[in-house]
């Protein structure tokens, strides 16, 4: 499905990652491992294609990203170091926003994504009231009401309690069995996932 | 030769001042320029050989 | 999703965003009466001389109330992470694109254009001349803030960016400030002046028609790393 | 075609070449400019109402010419650098950047000095002056946001867009400005544009603005080595180039 070819990286001076291959089927999971300022974001944003700078090819589904860039963002989605939510939007709002990038879907849905999340009752406040673990959980939501197939997240682990961990890798676990593919940075251990394949940058 | 004599040159119908300060700031301002750019190239490869320097001793 | 539909919903989630903060949007019409006022004081209240510039005050200022406006416009997406979702959206990314702009467009030049009649009265602008103003601030103001929005894309990476984005921006909206105040000063003197409105409107149809390139092309930059 | 088109950006190949011509084009130019500077000067008519404070026209009128030529000069490179990725392209859109704003302003300068005599004003609001000052202010843009960035390759990027937005802008802010000008001044005697010209005056004009032309690709090349030996300071061919 996902084809990474002889993918290189610089970096002020220094190559953060070269000559970098990978090849990821239905129900894969990579996790990115590597010491702060290692390339672990620059990798993820080259995937997602929001990084310019690099040298190699993406394939998707065995054909080149740039070549079809629409319907590659249509199934891949990019979670960020900020959880990309506009404090004075409600849950419902950031995420219906969100949801309408890729693929809009009914409000009965969005509700359920947010129940999921544990925010039911928090749908209608701005997210400017909430924390920043729950800013997180609402991005996290977006997983649920996109169907992208390919989940590019970037430690989404951060400010989250103990609930939300489980929670996520509750997501990731469904997400794989359903022949999805995860690509993750994280730099605690990922607890419950059979098969994943550490990639060390 | 338009000018019979080296004053009339200089005096240029009266609009010497004129004539001679935009010949004489272009001049200034295209050797200025020269200037800056050599002194450029200069310090650019000062600063390289003391790059290579420091790299060798390491 | 249908065009019209994306409109729909880029519009209602501008319009919330700029109606729950009512306040940061109005700052741009303060500015405006504020530095006409000021204008007025430093020329001293003689009424036939500020009927004289009053089109040519108030347009610079209405411009330069554009710009204040249009400086933040991409930064607060870049910083709480955004403005990476736009650019990974599936929907077309010119569309996407020039819907907000044009949201944003529009919500900057309605205020503004609302006020501009007060301050011609202010400044003792003829009453046949109100009307070309306003429709000159309605047609001018969107085009400023196409342009400005690629200055704003430029600079999002800078906190102090607005200096810059005056620096990069402002020779390009010359040709507006041409065309509107043309228009202003021909209805003062009771000329025609539609004339003058249907330049300002071609170049109203070119900007929508080509920032949204230049913009996508400045955002992109944004995330080089 | 298209290996000879990227092996023209490759810096190294760009290095040699210029490191060649650029002795013998700074000598042509020189002499073009001294001998034009010494024929308008000395030997052309002064002009029949200005008199001789129209020598001033044979510098104002190339610099100004090459100085708009100098603005499609760095978009053309930018452009180059946005869509092919050239390295090469990128140092040469900066340099360019630099020298037009110089040769602008000399051009500004020049302007307002021949004005002094013939208008008895420093500044007189001409449209082609305003569309000059105009492109003096979109230059200033381009080194402003340059300087703003701290990686030279997204700078590069960004310096090109807005070049290029630049560009486009440029037809519609000189027929505004020429619109502009004759909205306010009945037409008077238009600044430069000499309808018919005096073939004695002619001649030295073309032969200062070929040396200006020749000038500005000796400083153009000069400044981009320099800029090259600076990016590229890492690579082998460079070392051999520094330590020779």
């Amino acid at each position: 499905m996902l084809e990474l070819k002889d993918l290189s990286c610089q970096r002020a001076e220094q190559a953060l990652f070269s000559g970098l291959h990978l090849h990821l089927h239905q129900g894969d999971c990579v996790e990115v491992r590597g010491t702060n300022g290692s390339g672990k974001s620059t990798l993820l944003r080259i995937v997602a294609g929001l990084a310019q700078d690099f040298t190699g090819e993406v394939f998707w589904r065995g054909q080149k990203v740039e070549h079809d860039r629409l319907t590659f963002q249509k199934d891949c989605l990019f979670l960020g170091h900020q959880p990309a939510i506009k404090p004075s939007l409600t849950v419902t709002e950031n995420l219906q926003w969100l949801t309408a990038l890729k693929v809009p879907c009914e409000e009965q849905r969005l509700q359920q994504a947010i129940a999921q999340v544990g925010l039911a009752h928090r749908a209608a406040t701005a997210c400017h009231h909430l924390s920043a673990g729950q800013q997180r959980r609402v991005a996290l939501a977006s997983l649920l009401t996109t169907a992208c197939d390919l989940w590019v997240l970037d430690e989404p682990f951060t400010a989250l309690d103990d609930q939300g961990v489980t929670l996520v890798t509750g997501l990731l676990q469904r997400h794989l069995q359903l022949g999805g593919i995860v690509i993750v940075a994280t730099h605690q251990r990922l607890q419950g996932i059979p098969h994943s394949r550490e990639l060390q940058l | 030769m338009q000018f019979d004599s080296w004053q009339a040159f200089v005096a240029m119908g009266g609009h010497g001042l004129y004539v001679w300060l935009a010949y004489g700031v272009a001049v200034l301002s295209l050797v200025a320029g020269a200037m800056v750019q050599i002194r450029r190239r200069k310090s650019v490869l000062r600063n390289i050989r003391q790059h290579y320097n420091n790299e060798s001793e390491v | 999703m249908p065009l019209h539909l994306l409109f729909f919903c880029v519009w209602r989630r501008e319009w919330r965003l700029t109606w729950r903060n009512i306040s940061s949007s109005l700052n741009s019409v303060w500015f405006f009466i504020m530095v006409c006022t000021l204008f007025v004081i430093g020329i001293g209240p003689d009424r036939q001389a500020l009927a004289e510039i009053a089109p040519g005050v108030i347009w610079v200022i209405a411009l330069l109330a554009t710009m204040l406006a249009v400086d933040g416009l991409f930064r607060h997406d870049f910083t709480d992470g955004s403005l990476a979702q736009w650019l990974l959206s599936s929907q077309p990314w010119y569309f996407l694109l020039l819907f907000r702009l044009l949201t944003q467009a529009v919500f900057i030049a309605l205020p503004l254009a609302l006020v501009a009649p007060f301050l011609g009265l202010l400044m003792d602008l003829p009453g046949m001349a109100v009307l070309p103003l306003v429709a000159s601030l309605l047609l001018g103001i969107p085009v400023l803030v196409l342009l400005g929005a690629i200055g704003a894309a430029l600079t999002v990476g800078f906190e102090r960016g607005g200096l810059l984005l005056a620096v990069l921006i402002l020779p390009l909206y010359i040709p507006v400030l041409i065309f509107a105040i043309a228009a202003v000063q021909a209805a003062a003197l009771g000329t025609a002046y539609s004339a003058h409105l249907a330049l300002l409107a071609t170049l109203l149809l070119l900007a929508l028609a080509l920032c949204p390139l230049a913009v996508n092309a400045a955002l992109r930059l944004n995330f080089y790393y | 075609m298209w290996a000879w088109f990227h092996k023209l950006g490759s810096p190294r190949w760009f290095y040699r070449i210029s490191d060649l011509c650029l002795p013998w084009l700074t000598v042509a130019g020189l002499l073009f400019l001294v001998v034009g500077v010494v024929w308008g000067l000395l030997f052309a008519p002064p002009d029949y109402k200005q008199g001789n404070s129209f020598r001033i026209f044979y510098l104002h009128v190339p610099t100004a010419v090459i100085a708009l030529v100098g603005y499609y000069v760095m978009a053309i490179a930018g452009a180059v650098s946005l869509i092919w990725k050239m390295k090469l392209a990128d140092i040469v859109m900066k340099e360019a950047a630099v020298i037009g704003a110089l040769l602008t302003f000399l051009a500004l300068f020049t302007g307002a000095v021949w004005g002094k005599p013939t208008w008895g004003t420093w500044w007189v609001w001409d449209a082609r002056v305003t569309s000059m000052l105009i492109l003096l202010f979109l230059y200033i843009g381009v080194i402003a946001l340059n300087n703003a960035f701290t990686h030279p390759e997204q700078s590069g990027k960004a310096c090109a867009v807005l070049s290029l937005v630049g560009t486009v802008n440029i037809p519609i802010i000189y027929k505004s400005v020429d619109w502009w000008y004759s909205l306010h001044q009945p037409a008077t005697i238009k600044f430069t544009e000499r309808s018919t010209i005096h073939p004695d005056m002619f001649w030295p004009f073309v032969v200062i603005t070929v040396g200006f032309y020749v000038l500005y690709a000796v400083a153009l090349m000069f400044n981009t080595q320099t800029a090259i030996l600076e990016r590229e300071y890492r690579t082998q061919w460079v070392r051999d180039k520094v330590q020779q």
